[in-house]
């Protein structure tokens, strides 16, 4: 796993980049470790942080590095509230705090085991950098609420799509298609990151299949670096799991289920 | 820069405020040797209990306007696991004042919180038999079994808890003090004729979140956060905190710890002018984890003001 | 969208706080004639005293993030003044509910405050007296001349001011509760059991600012205020606002009016669903005068939401 | 006295100019009724009210109308803290809260009296539509701080100017030329606006000469129209006048002395 340097950068957006409703924010880090695939950055605009809805944002925002391009780390967006709008008025050029890479990211299936790249919406952040970085063709399974979002499938290579609508793809869940791939693979290995729905139908899924799933779980976090105990999942066999430090991937057979609140926006 | 607390030389007036570090943990997530070079003057363990303690159901955090509710229910090991696992990791850590000057040790003051005289004595005295434990922060933001209100927040309960443990115990002993309360001088004026050598104030305002509309409510009733209620920290409370700690300190004559939403040098002169002898760094660290050590740095370059206010300026 | 209150029939469940509206200065400034189309459902008065007041030195006010402080010191003409010149222009006025509803009258409550028993009894007495005055409202975050101590802080003290005073009129009698009390809810339920027909929370948390270095410190020993210390409002307090009506609305039967940082309907909305029955508006109003009639039509867009949440929920 | 409408409106920034050290925002307020000399708004910008220096602005800020040209206010900016800060980044097509025009403005000098205008700094502001609206020419005395403030002065006509360090007119304050023009002319009528210490000069000058003054005064303000009582300014015989509906022009003879929180930026 990369660490971060104790303090946080202040770098510059290179560029941004619309796919569908989602946009891909450009940050030029070239001092900063090479993030691994599943790893997140908390990132903060540096001006004018705040005075949005609710007199918001105030804290830091977490951000699954979604590529990494030579010293460009690439971040996809989704504008849910004053933190990610403030982050997706950006224009190249400006500038934000970024603090990572941080937690521990997704690991690579044993040599000979194909790879299921399961993701929802925007949590199909963290299955482009891991993609980048398999050695095998993966097989990508990605689902999306409508065709619009759908177009962020182009983040990744030969993604087989679903969404909600059926207005691209298949219509119906992306765990449908899981559950197919797994029956004709029960070798297979299961990496997901999506709404917590949908991350639990995978685990459900895996479970009874047998298949081993490392699930990238989100979390309202306030630090991202284990300081504040805030951004705890329910673990198998009792207590929590801190998902900054503990995840945010996790070996699905940590969990009895995953928490309605641990997954990305839908 | 560097000043001296009950007899603990600290390199400079900053610390964190409990429960908003976790150095153990900081240590695995950065690449810089944060054992080495430590951003507080010294660390201030998150509460710890008589008993192991999973912490409330999640969600947890809420963010407000220049604000944090925190609901996190002191999650720990209890006092076992952590003389046993914890302690012996955050001895020995140092701070290093400005780049190229001499280490200096990070004393480990441990935070303890019972829910009745008896846990507290027992807490009190685990924590004197180790010599890594440099002082003793008690919290008393802890209900009342009977009244249901924090022990802390009666002046009288607090003078008789500290008396009982004060003899078990030669180590320095912080009183935590709630901002729950009418008087908060008044309760500072019973923690020290109880016999603490100091008190450390604020910790967080009782607040409430209610589940957005397309979100569920764990808390149940619409609330969000699983503990239903929590803690408010950040810029929101830094000038209750600060109207807080100038009255405490016009009141008692022992060594006050001042905090609530310092995010610079210049909010930390500002506790220490209204008397504060430790300035302490919690929600910022969150966004900045190195905050502390730029907060020294800035407190070092802002001028020395004047002296703490009286007692009738702050009525 | 209309309610009743104490027998009251309001168009909307929103009005002002005390002290943040001028209805009288207002209507000189503003072109539209305020008068008849007021942005609340009904119209506090600010706190009126026995003897006329003059208010505190300047300054008086200090912005935090996303707050305020003010230490204004209720200036009044004093009883006599506000009864023979405000009271006859506050009378009569009327609210439009929705653009072209038919106009509503805007009951007037009259918030006083004496600094004894006494004093509080006159100004009831005389305000019985007065039919423009629809409902009074105490204002109890005066210091108790020996303790120091709001008197709203205690509640025994507050049952018994309430009960003085509660035979003195027929008109609903509304307690307004101080937030800077370790048990609100205990100080709502004397306010009850003295015979108030409703509460409201919160007024502002007890706060401080010191003065920039550039500039001299009027309040003495660095403090910026002339009245050295304040009271914060404004969203940085609205958590502790809905943290503390909901454990009132939970303890008591009576009505309570929420306030604390409202600058939505769905703010409005939060602290209904938590049991307020009306909703103040106090800060907001100083961005945007015609906040109260935004907040009312934002609050009708709103959906119903669940009932109160119980007292264990919020403990 | 104009009175502002009771809803504030949201407008539109037509264009921003440079002036010294100073900028010159104009507003595009078609529907605004005309504001009087001496009369002030309410501004905070529409996006990012907050989130500055110290988590603020919050709430909105006065600045004085400088000159109304058909539809469109001009005011003159100084960048002095997180909410002058943010309504000075404001560039053309971005859009503020306005809420005004507000208070009492300069009543005109009766026939025949010569006006001097008295200004100091940013507080030359309201003497500008004062000088457009006035029919006969005034005497204008303008105090600086430096030159680049002292470039300010290009916004009223056949300014005199003074500045503390010299660099550019007079050296030194510009009540020693008041002094020297009421003595030419202790007929004539002074308006003064500036630094509460330029402001108390002036009152004394003119209490000396029995000149009658009116001096716009500033006072940190929440609300703008009465509501606060937060913007006072202790009044000769006793009590406090509230700067916003008393004033901001309010008659020397009023005031023992001017406070000194009452003047603005130096
Ligand atoms: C490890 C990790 C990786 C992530 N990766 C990505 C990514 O790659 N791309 C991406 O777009 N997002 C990602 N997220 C999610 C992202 O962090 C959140 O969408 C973002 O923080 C939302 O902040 P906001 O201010 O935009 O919206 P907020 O309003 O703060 O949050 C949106 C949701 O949080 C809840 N909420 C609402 N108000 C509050 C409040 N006041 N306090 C707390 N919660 C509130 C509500 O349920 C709301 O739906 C990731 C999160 C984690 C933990
Ligand atoms: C009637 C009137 C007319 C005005 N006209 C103009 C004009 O035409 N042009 C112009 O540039 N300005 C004008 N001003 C002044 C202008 O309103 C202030 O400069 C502005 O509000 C400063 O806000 P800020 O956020 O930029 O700086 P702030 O930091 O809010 O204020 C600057 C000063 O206020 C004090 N201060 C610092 N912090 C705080 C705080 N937290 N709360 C309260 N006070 C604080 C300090 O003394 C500081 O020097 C006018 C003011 C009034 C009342
Ligand atoms: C997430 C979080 C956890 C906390 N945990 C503790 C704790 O365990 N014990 C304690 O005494 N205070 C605890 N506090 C209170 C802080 O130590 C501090 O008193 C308070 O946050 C005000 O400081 P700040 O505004 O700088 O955060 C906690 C605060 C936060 C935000
Ligand atoms: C400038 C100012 C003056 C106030 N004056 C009074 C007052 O005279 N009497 C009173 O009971 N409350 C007074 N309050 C408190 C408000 O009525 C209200 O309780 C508090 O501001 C919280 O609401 P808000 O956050 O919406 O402002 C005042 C508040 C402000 C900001
Ligand atoms: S976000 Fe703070 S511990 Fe995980
Ligand atoms: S600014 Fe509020 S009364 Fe003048």
């Amino acid at each position: 796993m990369s660490r971060a340097p104790l303090h946080r950068r202040l770098l510059t957006v290179s560029g941004v980049d619309r796919l569908g409703s989602y946009l891909v924010v450009r940050v030029d880090d070239p001092g900063g470790p090479q993030p691994e695939p599943g790893q997140f950055a908390m990132l903060a605009a540096s001006e004018r942080w705040g005075g949005g809805e609710d007199e918001r944002p105030y804290l830091s925002r977490a951000f699954s590095v979604a590529r990494r391009r030579g010293s460009e780390s690439h971040f996809l967006l989704e504008d849910v509230g004053p933190g990610s709008r403030r982050l997706s008025e950006l224009r190249a050029g400006e500038r934000l705090w970024m603090l990572g890479p941080l937690g521990r990211g997704f690991t690579a299936p044993s040599a000979g085991r194909r790879a299921i790249l399961v993701g929802g919406g925007v949590g199909i952040a963290p299955l482009a950098i891991l993609q980048d970085t398999l050695e095998q063709d993966a097989t990508v399974l990605l689902g999306f609420r409508d065709r619009e979002r759908a177009e962020g499938a182009a983040l990744l290579d030969a993604a087989i799509v679903a969404t909600d609508d059926g207005s691209s793809g298949h219509h119906g869940l992306v765990t449908d298609l899981l559950a197919q791939e797994i029956e004709r693979d029960p070798a297979a290995v299961v990496y997901a990151c999506g709404p917590a729905g949908m991350l639990e139908g995978v685990r459900a899924i895996c479970e009874v299949g047998a298949v081993p799933a490392q699930l990238a779980l989100e979390a309202g976090m306030a630090c991202g670096f284990g300081a504040c105990f805030g951004c705890v999942v329910p673990r198998r066999g009792g207590g929590y799991l801190r998902v900054c430090v503990d995840g945010p991937v996790i070996d699905a057979a940590e969990l009895d289920h995953v928490d309605a609140h641990a997954g990305a926006p839908a | 820069m560097s000043v001296s607390f009950c007899g603990l030389e600290l390199a400079h007036p900053i610390i964190n405020g409990s429960g908003t570090f976790d150095a153990i943990a900081a240590a695995r997530a950065f690449a810089d040797d944060l054992r080495e070079a430590f951003p507080f003057a010294a660390y201030v363990s998150k509460t710890i209990t008589l008993e192991p303690r999973a912490g409330n159901a999640p969600p947890r955090l809420w963010e407000t306007a220049a604000g944090l509710i925190n609901s996190i229910g002191l999650p720990n090991k209890g006092l076992e696991g952590y003389l046993a696992e914890d302690l012996p990791q955050l001895a020995g850590m140092t701070t290093v004042p400005q780049p190229g000057a001499e280490p200096r040790p990070v004393p480990v003051i441990t935070n303890v919180m019972g829910s009745t005289t008896h846990e507290f004595s027992a807490l009190v005295e685990a924590c004197e038999a180790r010599s890594e434990i440099a002082a003793l922060e008690l919290n008393v933001s802890c209900p009342n079994v009977k009244t249901g209100l924090d022990i802390g927040a009666d002046p009288l309960q607090l003078e008789q808890l500290v008396r009982a443990v004060r003899g078990l115990t030669r180590k320095p002993l912080i009183v935590k003090l709630t901002p729950n309360t009418a008087d908060v001088a008044a309760c500072a004026q019973g923690a020290q004729e109880g016999g603490a050598d100091a008190v450390s104030l604020i910790n967080t305002l009782r607040a409430m979140a209610l589940a957005p509309a397309e979100r569920e409510a764990p808390g149940g009733h619409r609330a969000w956060l699983g503990g239903r209620t929590g803690g408010l920290s950040g810029p929101a409370v830094r000038a209750v905190a600060l109207a807080q700690v100038a009255a405490v300190a016009a009141r008692v004559a022992v060594p006050v710890i001042g905090m609530g939403g310092v995010q610079s040098g210049a909010h930390a002169r500002e506790l220490m002018d209204v008397g504060a002898t430790l300035v302490a760094v919690g929600t910022e660290s969150f966004r900045e984890p190195a905050a502390g050590a730029r907060i020294a740095r800035e407190l070092g370059d802002t001028a020395r003001a004047e002296p703490a206010i009286s007692e009738e300026s702050v009525r």
